[in-house]
């Protein structure tokens, strides 16, 4: 029931976020039509961030209780974390094309977020190749504490790193206004679809191991 | 005085599978006991918890009254595990690997002990060959020796006789009687012939429960096998 | 506290010893290292100058990857002979197994560094055999060890083992690759101190990080 | 492509794959569902 609403208000919120972000918001002085990106860029950003978090807390939480569950909403996190991340380098790539002519730029920002999509993008590369569950759900913690504790660091790092590219992506935030306003109603609309995401996924895993357990004990029951 | 060994209420799963279920046991000091029953009903799960080495899902484990959780160290020093495997460095010697164990348990005069013990499992001569050259007995039985290297008042077995000839595995149960006849000792097997002779108390499991607890009495091999059968249902 | 370092060193003696018995890890994963430059000196054939500005970089590609290799064979006793379940059963914490593992695989990758180090200033005539280098590698391979063993003995529980460590390990060692060859070419470049103390700083804090965090979750890697 | 063309090209990347990616969530759901259903049923037909 409660991913009915989730999906009702996310597609509502997406839709008020697209029209402000193409109509109503002006476009800004120095980038043009192109900045628009910067409406979803950042919005996705801080959520695949937070969705990391969330699994880096989910992942302690299952380490200390031996939940299942807890690993369940850690994994389900960390599933849309990588789709956010992925959406941020595309979107990162499309808006350098038309302002630097290139597809990849090694801004410190995007090259954070490409470091962190490699860390994760182990967590669930390592976790496929754990067939036992308990293990799984423990590794997978293990991997969800340390790589979360990574991203800071890599971000630091690499912004100090002199080979990166210096320029900013995204001017500082003197925002104001209308803009302002746009940028917090797709943060929210992003939320949303975040938490109907994970309430979905969550589901899922749940399912997946209930069918584990009775395929296993009708395997028991056969013999 | 409160028991060796007690579980209250022990709980395992393994993701989805419960391998045990609300366990309880409690041994006695000097009692051998024996803990027989079909391939994963939790036998060895059951060991590996005793021993700390495998934590349990809920329920509490007593070691001399005191929780396993709290004083892990000063109950390992109590607890000797073998296993079907030794836990032996194969491209170490027979010194090196006792040596090594020897100052993992900080004992205070290694070497005496060291030499003692490899008199008593008969591997003397076989001191600084290395255990990969060993046969399956030998190295058992130099397992059997890193077990007792910190004298522990309580022995876990976990059926030690993988690998064994009949002739090994009497040797190995006359070492662990004359090293100290009244120490604990917690074994599972599959061998009738040398439970009988070694326990003093008999548990047969079945999906993780106990179906049969009692003093051996005057069992016989075959007794134990009829009864074995019987209780669980033919399968060994 | 004191048991703590007694089965420490207990685990690093036995590992050396393990390794000066068999040699697997020393000598081929030295050889790598060499043959790592070699390669570097075929794939650029560039002059001088060029040379000591990739120099750090090259030797710090030598080290992760033989670093990998090295970090690999870490818990293979353990796994093969079995023991981890003897070394759970001692009266010693998870964490001593930890620093243990740690301190031998130090050891082995200094030994690597102590030998690739000068063969890279003698083959390419790079000044990077001087004592701020030396400092910044070895402030760096404690962070490079410590997030490599937990890593390792995480992967060899696992199959395609000799997979997982690499691609789990090398994004998170991002922040020290970055950090020791831009120290080290700003130091070749005739830089001092001040220069490379804020990379410096990111290195002691991610050896901090990534030492005290995986001592305390070291015990749900290796216990059942 | 102009600017406008980069710009829709970012804003369909987003909304498709947010889209997709809750749609195949709901599709896997509805399907796990079934699948416990039909185990549930086999199991007691055993019993």
């Amino acid at each position: 029931m409660r991913t009915k609403i989730a999906l009702a208000l996310g597609g509502v919120l997406m839709v008020v976020a697209l029209v402000m972000v193409f109509i109503v918001v002006p476009t800004e002085a120095t980038m043009g039509n192109i900045q628009r990106i910067f409406y979803f860029h950042v919005p996705v950003a801080w959520n695949a961030f937070f969705s990391f978090g969330v699994t880096f807390g989910f992942s302690i939480a299952y380490l200390k209780t031996r939940n299942p569950k807890y690993d369940f909403i850690a994994e389900s996190s960390a599933r849309i974390g990588i789709v956010f991340t992925t959406l941020i380098l595309l979107t990162g790539m499309i808006w350098a094309k038309p302002i630097w002519g290139v597809w990849w730029t090694w801004d410190a920002r995007l090259t954070s977020s490409f470091v962190m999509w490699l860390v994760y993008i182990a967590y669930f590369i390592v976790r496929s190749f754990i067939t036992e569950e308990e293990r799984r759900y423990r590794f997978g913690s293990i991997i969800g504490i340390l790589g979360f504790l990574s991203v800071p660091i890599v971000a630091i790092s690499i912004q100090l790193a002199p080979t990166t590219h210096p320029k900013a992506m995204i001017f500082n935030d003197g925002l104001h206004g209308t803009m302002l306003a746009t940028l917090l109603i797709s943060i929210f609309a992003m939320f949303v679809v975040y938490f109907l995401f994970v309430f979905l996924q969550y589901d899922n895993c749940k399912d997946a191991y209930e069918i584990a357990q009775l395929k296993k004990k009708l395997l028991k029951e056969s013999e | 005085m409160s028991h060796v060994i007690e579980c209250q209420k022990i709980s395992k799963r393994f993701g989805g599978n419960q391998v045990l279920k609300d366990f309880d046991l409690t041994v006695d000091a000097g009692e051998s006991v024996a803990i027989l029953g079909p391939n994963g009903t939790g036998k060895s799960t059951l060991i590996r918890i005793l021993a700390s080495v495998m934590r349990q899902s809920e329920g509490k484990v007593l070691i001399n009254g005191s929780e396993m959780k709290d004083e892990a160290f000063a109950l390992r020093s109590q607890i000797g595990l073998l296993s079907h495997t030794g836990y032996l460095y194969t491209s170490l010697s027979a010194e090196e690997n006792l040596k090594f164990y020897a100052e993992m348990y900080s004992l205070k005069d290694p070497e005496k002990r060291i030499a003692e013990l490899l008199e008593k499992v008969g591997l003397r001569t076989r001191r600084f060959d290395r255990v990969a050259t060993f046969s399956r007995g030998m190295s058992q039985r130099l397992g059997l020796a890193r077990a007792l290297l910190h004298s522990p008042k309580i022995l876990l077995l976990d059926e030690p006789e993988t690998g064994l000839d009949q002739e090994g595995l009497d040797l190995l149960w006359s070492i662990i009687k004359t090293d100290d006849p009244d120490r604990t000792v917690v074994f599972t097997s599959h061998n009738f012939k040398s439970t009988v002779q070694a326990c003093s108390r008999l548990i047969i499991l079945k999906k993780g429960k106990i179906v049969y607890d009692a003093p051996k009495g005057d069992l016989t091999e075959d007794g134990l096998q009829a009864l074995y059968h019987d209780v669980t249902g033919g399968k060994s | 506290m004191k048991t703590f370092w007694k089965a420490a060193f207990a685990i690093a003696k036995k590992d050396i010893l393990l390794e000066l018995r068999s040699k697997e890890i020393i000598s081929s994963v030295l050889l790598f290292a060499v043959l790592t430059l070699v390669i570097f000196h075929f794939a650029f054939t560039a002059d001088h100058e060029t040379m000591t500005q990739i120099a750090p970089g090259m030797l710090w590609v030598a080290f992760s990857f033989s670093g990998i290799l090295s970090l690999n064979r870490a818990f293979i006793p353990e796994k093969e002979d079995n023991c981890m379940e003897g070394l759970l059963s001692c009266p010693v914490g998870r964490e001593a197994i930890y620093m243990g593992k740690c301190l031998g695989s130090f050891i082995f990758m200094l030994i690597v560094e102590a030998v690739v180090i000068p063969v890279c200033a003698m083959l390419f005539n790079v000044d990077v055999f001087n004592p701020m280098i030396i400092f910044i590698t070895l402030l760096a391979t404690i962070g490079f060890v410590s997030v490599g063993i937990i890593f390792s003995a995480l992967s060899v529980n696992t199959r395609a083992r000799e997979m997982v460590l690499p691609i789990l390990f090398l994004p998170i060692i991002v922040p020290i690759i970055i950090c020791a060859v831009s120290s080290s070419s700003a130091i070749l470049a005739g830089g001092t101190f001040e220069d490379i103390k804020q990379f410096l700083l990111i290195i002691v804090a991610f050896d901090v990080i990534f030492f005290t965090v995986p001592l305390m979750i070291f015990k749900y890697v290796v216990e059942e | 492509m102009d600017n406008l063309g980069y710009l829709f090209a970012a804003y369909t990347i987003i909304w498709i794959g947010l889209a997709y990616l809750v749609w195949t969530a709901m599709r896997k759901q509805k399907a796990n569902r079934k699948e416990i259903e039909i185990l549930k049923e086999k199991l007691d037909e055993q019993k």
